[in-house]
């Protein structure tokens, strides 16, 4: 039985992009992986993403989106570490 | 006008982009790099965004402040890079026929802008550097 | 800095005027001329002011805000004379460590300063001309 | 029995000014006087401001004040009709 692969983008952003130590890779999965699988994935591969405090999030095609959802080719996906944007205060 | 910059923010250019001849009021905030953090002596901050999925939520922000009061127009410009003390991290201005309605669709912006918009500080101070999370920060 | 000019207002004086190195957030407010008032065409506004009086009453709201809130510093300037169309009446400025407090503080210079500040405004509509008072407008 | 005089200072802005035509007016009392016996001297004076409409006040001394009080040589008034500034809004 043949593995169809789908390849999707991962953007790194602020400490994301510091431990993975570039802004953006590609990974390879089986079709029908979902964002878990991939999380799993670059915890193996990055293990301080692990270490991450605060509610992680993530993104598929920038929307927030759940660990349950359905990888297709193509996606861009990004860890969302808790944002500080805006001001100081 | 939704913007993630690399470039001093001005109040100006958001004030005349959100004015209308309706327009009876604008309300502006201003985030400022404050010299102390949690006691502690800051160098200067980085900031770091996710710029297509902030300028999308900030967008999202707008639709509501439009769903909740009658207001003109919505301007939000975040900066990122190395800012230094007394810059402005962000600058937002809110035009409405009346004066009420722009002062508090400014402050929900940037209580929404603070909660989900993505962006990230990091804490560059005298002795050590951090990315640093809501949670961790005394005022929210 | 607290004034009643005759000269056209900007923020960005204002702004400079409150931020201090503890400042974390400025929040500012602009009154506009509206083309419309109660469905009347606004030709121009023409301001009149208690200079003396009118700048002991702010100061007299400084000290109300200090008394509610921690803030850095305010400024407030008000224009007198002839005002157009999209021309600014009214700025302020409040810096505070936190956005919460200079928000709050913002919001509530702007309510007094039209409660209590002896300032006063004649419509000149295409069809006539009234000092108007808070009494008959529509939204205070 | 000699009435002793005094002198105040009387400011006019705004629709007052329009009224009384200039935009300050000296007047003289008999010491003793209260700000009620001045206000009811000008409405004597200038009919038009009793048809004032909304609620006006009065200052002595650049404080809002009651008609009560009583007035001193060189004590600056002002009526002060309902104010408006601010925003258009």
């Amino acid at each position: 039985m043949v593995e169809y692969m789908i390849k999707v983008r991962v953007r790194c952003f602020a400490a994301i992009r510091e431990i993975v130590g570039v802004s953006e890779l590609f990974v390879e999965l089986p079709e029908g992986s979902t964002l878990m699988q991939l999380i799993h994935l670059l915890h193996g591969q990055f293990p301080q993403l692990q270490a991450l405090t605060g509610s992680v999030l993530f993104s598929v095609n920038r929307e927030y989106a759940s660990p349950d959802t359905r990888l297709a080719g193509g996606d861009e996906v990004a860890f969302i570490p808790p944002v500080s944007g805006g001001a100081d205060a | 006008m939704l913007d993630i910059t690399d470039q001093q923010l001005s109040l100006e250019p958001l004030v005349n982009a959100v004015k209308r001849s309706s327009s009876g009021a604008v309300a502006t905030f201003l985030g400022v790099v404050r010299e102390q953090t949690r006691g502690r002596q800051v160098r200067y901050l980085e900031y770091d965004a996710y710029r297509e999925m902030a300028i999308l939520k900030m967008r999202g922000i707008t639709d509501e402040i439009r769903g909740k009061w009658r207001v003109d127009e919505i301007a939000m410009v975040h900066r990122v890079g190395r800012l230094q003390i007394g810059e402005a991290s962000v600058a937002i201005a809110v035009s409405a026929p009346h004066r009420r309605e722009a002062l508090a669709a400014c402050a929900y912006a940037i209580d929404r802008l603070k909660e989900m918009v993505p962006i990230w500080k990091k804490e560059v101070w005298t002795d050590g550097e951090e990315w640093v999370g809501p949670g961790r920060c005394e005022h929210h």
